[in-house]
């Protein structure tokens, strides 16, 4: 089995090749995808050896990137788009929600939409406004879309794969901070051996609180968990890798044994995943919660200038303070 | 300005028998491709700015069948709305006064053609031998319409305007990717939309896409002169034909009153298209005669003048006239037709009234393709409410 | 003081009314606003007695009505925007979350823009897709934006002056099939005296159970109450009014004197407002809850046909169902 | 497709001097207006397609001010990709290239008028007489860039692609209602994007409204062939001025390298706007010298010979020849404006490097005008929390 090191960018890249290499039906699509391999280079070189009939350089207009990706599916294609930046899809917002995320339905299941809408998301990397966005709950509560998020590139490489493969529309959160980290990714697995598109997974046991992240909080989460670990506090982080639908099963199973949990996510709190999560948390764990599920996140204002990112951003002591208070409630 | 203009300008013939646009705002408004008048006098051909000469050439079995089909499509069509009147059905999108601009580029379409309706295009659909009912449960509230788009070459309707502009754009580029273009055999795609729709971002944005990827399509815009209260004036301020001349593709305003104007033009920019030409903007010309749905009260906003002006531009009388002129059907053939139409509407009313209600809990059904453990849940919590009730009062 | 007795519809045109003739610089603008006076009447007989130039008949596209209310709010207009349907305003999604939300913030303060944008929501009225959607929880994630609710003609008209009088770019979401009923509406009763446009209220005061509602499902949790008393049991019934920000004060203290809690709304389960809400009545009143807040809302899939949507909507016996799920915890 | 090229065309007076568009895509762009050729020959003056008849006629102080204005607004420009290459800013949207464009259409502006910039128009705020360091906290990442627009007759930068353009033709609709057009004194309204922006739809809507409500303003696109790595074929396969053809108003192509062309074709179009007039789209035809960002890498996906081409076109380098062969400076006026920009440049990165970063609790200011109760419990938890590290050794 090979397994190499990659950045979580060039994971996602290779996972994008093999999907055009063993489907002649999927096409990417979007803004700067071909020459240029995207900004964040996420499309290096698929132009260059798929064409211009696999790797389309659209016009710049997010409406008609995905528009015409539901064309192209209903056609029998399977597009995956490349959004550039978070902050850049609202303009086609109305084909998401009103279009890819309800025509199998309104079909009674005659239509199938396996389109893919790529997402750089999250903040922390010093950009302009628009460029550090977590839209993701938009999405998560969009009935009819699946999301996900990757944190590891051995994931990047599977899930964006499994994605493709899926007659699912799926909003992909890519954890654009997390592009350049590295890590084994086994190449040569078989897809259908990889851990499930949609089920959250324990990627650090642990028997004195539960912590939730995704996406680029994931990473913030274990760092947490090892400084806690310091401190002599065992704390069992899971990413929850699908947002929609949330896999909690696991999660369930968690907080009935730690009695404590704190969610980490960059969206702002009103309304976010931790929302979400805290309230099913609480409807099925209610007699084993030691202390009420508590949320670390960016705060309910627009995303800020960089500098005052970090401010903004849950870090490793935010959520330590927060499993803190956990502890004292 | 007269600068704006200066666009793509179809030029038909000079014949008297021709008229100018009826609704002539400042008297400039462009001529538009017709081949039949009102009063039912055959204009031979028409050419059109490029060298395109616009004509048909009809056998008289086809001519009735053109008649037949907008009879019929008429009639459904009223049938549709008295449904809605008598509370069955929730509400109705008329398309009265739009037969010829719908027959006429229905049967313009080549079988394989793909063809991507608004929420109007009754009259399309029954061209392309679809089964009236089937949009009809979307009206009725038992289901949203939903079919196979690829069975029927049929998109479902859309009711979000605009947005299936950019459906349609994608779905020809797939036909050129597919290497289905350059010959007679060529796919090509039409995409329905209204005067409206033309100020939405996702039609012009379908406009830029159509002309980047020279886009095997028409694009086909049914001028009726409204949408909903709105007169024409307050989406644009030229011909909306012309828009096209923005894009860099052409663009042609017929008389969307005249099935045999609108069939031409409509095969022609058809199979330009299917020819790897690319795109063409078709402005069918024509009048909603009555309400925007029966939701609506057109009396708030037009006089009876205007819609009495139409009245006599309207797209069947004109094709009698002319059948009775050239004495090509009989009175017989007439009153056959009008008893075919009743028979398809009693059958199509029968049908709705027969129309099950969708169970409850298919409420949960085809939300995604590989289901959701939300949903399972969700249905199964939903199916013990309810059996809660069961044997009980309620 | 005159009190009158009008529909809900009513009670919001003559709010729309006075705010026009109190400030020159409000504008309403939209599809279908003048002649017809909107879809639902709401706008009826403005055009004729303010003119094209106060009330003002758009283009069909709705990112261009928000995005031209932001210019006109720089000049100094107050825009009043009418999206025709709640499943209509997706279009101007990006200017609505990446311009109206964020302009203030950007400028530091120096620009504001009031906005107001109307949205007559949720189902219940037997239309097609589209016309019955519950968008209001993508708005209330969306920081820099307040989102109100009315459930009553009294609140209609005052809500609606109060927040076209509000420098603070407001969603005004109104609860479309309760457009027909009517209530008594105290005309000239001054708008400063009225109740404050960002708080909850308690419309039914009670002790063994609290219910939360918004819009249309206010009238739903008081028939439920009312239901619910003959069975013996006293449910104290409060209108949010507040999406966001949400005033909570009033439900935690009902809540710690009810120990249980029930939220009704239309609009998706998964990160609807309910999720929040129950999030956050947690966290403040960990120790008093006897069961965990529990929801009653709309499936998690698109709006459904006209005749299922009787099945996809709280209704009173659903919310009454979750009360004695409350009780039986 | 010939049709889509009788949209309104520019046809300037037929001189040996004026040369075609520079990137002739097969031989038939149109003509552009210049005034000034790359060699640094004046063209007394070109008459448009409407008659309009564009020259300047400049004082010799006003030709060496155009001259200062350029030199400045580039050196400026180059602190800043500077700054930026130091790790001073986070990223830079330079200029270099369009400097004509932006300060020929930046003086065209009379006091009154107003402009909505895209991130790159940093030569327009310098025209505006607006202090360059205005915007350099957003690229620094201290705040967002935010300013009175109103303060300033300059709109706040807009990074989201064509979504000022809306806001542009908003105010101007204000301008309209407020009656302040129709005389010198009226006003007028600029909205600046790119190329690429052409395909959004917003960009699109804004023509719609222009059109419909004959709004007081000026579109302004500076095409500078490039929407980050994608040429400009990805966006339209027609000249983009022809746009406005399909909305009714009058489109033109100016040499968007040269100042006095792009000066006086901005100065009619803004009177003909405050006149009462209408809209008019410019395409100020221009080249991205540098990459789109200090992140971009161009060499990706452009050749350098095609770079080089576009050198020869200096929109400074022409003006500067043209001043000396009418002699109306000497040397000592070049080094003297060299050490003026100098000094600027200096001024401004020592005013950069002192820009103090926010306070971290001024992340809660300004959400709303009227506050909310919720960021004010957010602000005080976290006060409590960055309390508690207090003393602390973290
Ligand atoms: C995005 C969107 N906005 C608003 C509506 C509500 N609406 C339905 S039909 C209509 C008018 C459409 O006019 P037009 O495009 O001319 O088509 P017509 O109905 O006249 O055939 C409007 C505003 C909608 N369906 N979609
Ligand atoms: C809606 C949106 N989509 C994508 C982007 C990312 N983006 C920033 S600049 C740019 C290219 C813009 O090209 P053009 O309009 O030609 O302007 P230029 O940068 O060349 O001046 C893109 C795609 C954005 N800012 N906004
Ligand atoms: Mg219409
Ligand atoms: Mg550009």
């Amino acid at each position: 089995m090979a397994t190499e090191t990659l950045t979580l960018g060039k994971a996602l890249n290779t996972g994008l090749r093999r999907a055009l290499e063993n489907d002649p039906k999927v096409v990417i699509m979007g803004e700067d995808v071909g020459k240029l391999g995207g900004v964040f280079r996420i499309t290096d070189g698929l132009q260059k050896d798929f064409g211009e009939n696999r790797v389309i350089d659209t016009p710049l207009a997010e409406s008609g990137i995905i528009g015409t990706a539901v064309g192209l599916a209903i056609r029998g294609y399977r597009p995956v788009c490349e959004i550039q930046f978070d902050g850049f899809v609202y303009p086609a917002y109305d084909q998401i929600v009103s279009q890819v995320a309800k025509m199998h339905y309104r079909s009674r299941g005659k239509v199938k939409l396996p389109i893919v809408i790529r997402i750089p998301f999250g903040g922390g990397i010093g950009a302009v406004e628009h460029h550090s966005e977590s839209p993701e709950a938009y999405f998560a509560h969009t009935a009819g879309l699946k999301v996900v998020s990757c944190a590891s590139p051995q994931d990047a490489y599977w899930m964006i794969q499994q994605a493709i493969a899926s007659d699912d529309p799926i909003v992909f959160m890519e954890p654009k901070r997390r592009y350049w980290e590295k890590g084994p990714v086994e190449l040569d697995a078989p897809l259908t051996g990889a851990y499930p598109l949609h089920s959250a997974r324990v990627v650090r046991p642990g028997s004195d609180a539960t912590v939730l992240a995704y996406g680029p909080m994931v990473r913030t989460a274990l760092d947490a968990a090892t400084a806690a670990a310091e401190d002599g506090r065992d704390l069992e982080v899971i990413d929850l890798r699908s947002l929609s639908p949330l896999d909690l099963g696991v999660v369930y199973e968690s907080v009935r044994r730690t009695g404590r949990c704190v969610v980490v996510h960059e969206a702002p709190s009103n309304l976010g995943l931790g929302a979400e999560v805290a309230a099913r948390i609480t409807e099925e764990c209610f007699y084993s919660l030691e202390s009420p599920v508590l949320r670390v996140t960016g705060f309910d204002t627009p995303y800020p200038a960089a500098r005052l990112e970090e401010e903004y951003l849950p870090d490793l002591d935010r959520v330590l303070d927060a499993v803190d208070r956990a502890f004292g409630w | 300005m007269a600068k704006g203009d200066r666009g793509t300008t179809t030029r038909g013939r000079q014949t008297t028998a021709r008229p100018r646009g009826p609704k002539a705002a400042g008297g400039n408004e462009p001529e538009l491709v017709q081949l039949l008048t009102p009063e039912g006098e055959r204009v031979e051909k028409v050419t059109g700015p490029d060298g395109t000469e616009y004509t048909v050439d009809f056998t008289d079995e086809e001519y009735r069948g053109l008649y037949r089909d907008l009879v019929i499509v008429r009639k459904l069509d009223a049938e549709a709305t008295a449904l809605q009147r008598q509370g069955e059905l929730g509400i109705w999108a008329s398309l009265l006064g739009q037969e010829a601009a719908q027959v006429g580029s229905g049967r313009a379409l080549r079988p394989q053609d793909m063809a991507f309706p608004t929420y109007r295009e009754h009259g399309v659909l029954y061209c392309r031998g679809i089964d009236p009912i089937m949009p009809l449960g979307l009206f009725r509230g038992v289901d949203q319409g939903g079919w196979d788009p690829n069975e029927f070459k049929f998109n479902m309707y859309t009711i979000v305007i605009g947005a299936q502009t950019l459906h349609a754009t994608g779905y020809a580029m797939g036909v050129t990717m597919d290497g289905k273009t350059g010959g007679d055999d060529g796919e090509a795609v039409i995409a329905y939309f209204g005067d409206g729709a033309t100020s939405q971002g996702d039609v012009n944005e379908a406009f830029v896409w159509a002309g980047v990827f020279n886009a095997p399509m028409v694009f086909f815009c049914q001028n009726n002169q409204y949408a909903i209260s709105e007169p024409l004036e307050r989406q644009t301020r030229i011909p909306l034909y012309q828009r096209a001349a923005g894009f860099g593709f052409p663009g042609i305003r017929v008389d969307g009153n005249d099935v045999l104007a609108t069939y031409a033009v409509t095969r022609a920019a058809l199979d330009s298209a299917r020819h790897g030409q690319g795109p063409t903007l078709i402005e069918a010309y024509t009048y909603r005669m009555g309400a925007h749905t029966t939701s609506d009260d057109p009396t708030r906003y037009r006089i009876a003048s205007e819609v009495e002006a139409w009245q006599a531009k309207d797209p069947i009388a004109r094709v009698r006239a002319f059948i009775e002129k050239q004495q090509i059907a009989d009175a017989d053939f007439f009153a056959e037709i009008d008893e075919q139409a009743r028979r398809e509407a009693v059958d199509l009313r029968e049908r709705v009234l027969a129309m099950p209600d969708p169970q409850p809990d298919t409420l949960f059904d085809h939300v995604y393709p590989n289901g959701s453990p939300l949903l399972d849940a969700q249905r199964d919590q939903f199916s013990r409410y309810l059996e809660s009730f069961e044997g009980s009062a309620h």
